[in-house]
């Protein structure tokens, strides 16, 4: 498998790298997510979104978590990046791909990849809307 | 012993930085250095759950004595993804 | 949601077009799947593979699909497209694209849809191996 | 009364041919078809399970008659995908 593919970038996401890097001549399903800035959030009206990162340990979890799914899904390659900045709606701000010669372990990984990602690496989101920005989801706060 | 304390997304904007150094006494603790924080920043009060606390780009126990040298980043609820 | 985007094409697929027929301002999650011609299957080695379609009722059946996860999953916005011909190893004969505000609904719609259409979509395959080529799938035949 | 059968993928093969019209008697249905292609061609005798239906592009129960100028397709099992 070599070194696990688990990048942090300041640009635009190259779906077409993300899955020519899991991409092997073993495999028959190749499963994708991509998360996007949607123009709305919990009712109001979402302009753009900023993400920032503690950078060295987003990496480091980013790779721990495609280390994870390697040795529970030996079957399948799995690949994730994370932009951060300023984006707009519609662009993506993490892109997954999971290659594997069966379907249904693609499926399996590239979900319990977001999954975790959302749980435990340390990036932030801030929300630019009519009223102004926000940081996300820590309740009490503003 | 010194430490260094990273702060980012709306801790570093409540504290005004991104990263401090600080001069701890031995055997202090991640929930310690919070509880500091939280007295000179009142602003920090409002948050009704602490932290995860990581020691060195690792999630780490709160209760864990810290180090000389450690680097210290308090991670507010993440929203990547 | 306009009308169904379910073709069968001849050239290779076009994954950009595929996905933006699905993704609107309001989706933050897309879903991919791509079914992809693989360098072996039940222990032969798979040289490639020619695809045959009962062409109208092929496009119909996908059309199908798609409309009933449109009712089963009104959030979710789906597109597929299934290639016909020769296609060599790494070669994706089928890509679907599911685009919804929330990420649950879009892996459960792209999954669905490969499911349904491996079951009903009248397509069928036939494998070239160092032996020679072999319609797929049909016991006691040969 | 005449229908259209079509002929894909294996079948196709051995029957050597894609499409034949076929002059039936009213009231005759999709497995009668059936039953009769095999005789026509015994290779066909080594398949243990009969193929799906399909009238005029849609699925269809074996049992029902067809009509004139039903378009009958016998489906192998599928393996697209």
């Amino acid at each position: 498998m070599g070194d696990a593919f688990a990048h942090l970038t300041d640009d635009p996401i190259d779906f077409r790298a993300l899955i020519a890097s899991v991409q092997g001549r073993e495999d028959g399903a190749i499963v994708t997510f991509a998360g996007v800035v949607r123009d709305h959030s919990e009712g109001k009206s979402v302009e753009s979104i900023h993400y920032d990162a503690y950078r060295s340990m987003a990496e480091k979890e980013l790779a721990a978590i495609v280390s994870e799914l390697g040795r529970e899904l030996p079957e399948v390659r799995v690949a994730v990046i994370h932009r951060l900045g300023r984006l707009v709606v519609g662009e993506a701000s993490i892109a997954i791909a999971c290659a594997s010669p069966h379907r249904a372990e693609a499926f399996t990984a590239c979900r319990e990849v977001i999954e975790r990602v959302k749980k435990r690496v340390p990036i932030w989101k801030k929300e630019r809307t009519p009223e102004g920005e926000e940081w996300v989801g820590w309740q009490g706060g503003g | 012993m010194q430490i260094r304390l990273l702060l980012f997304a709306v801790l570093r904007e409540v504290v005004g930085s991104d990263q401090k150094p600080l001069e701890l006494e031995e055997g202090t603790t991640a929930a310690e250095v919070w509880e500091r924080l939280r007295r000179e920043h009142p602003r920090l009060a409002a948050y009704d759950t602490p932290p995860m606390v990581a020691v060195n780009q690792e999630y780490a126990d709160p209760a864990t004595p810290l180090r000389p040298g450690d680097e210290l980043a308090f991670i507010p609820p993440v929203s990547g993804g």
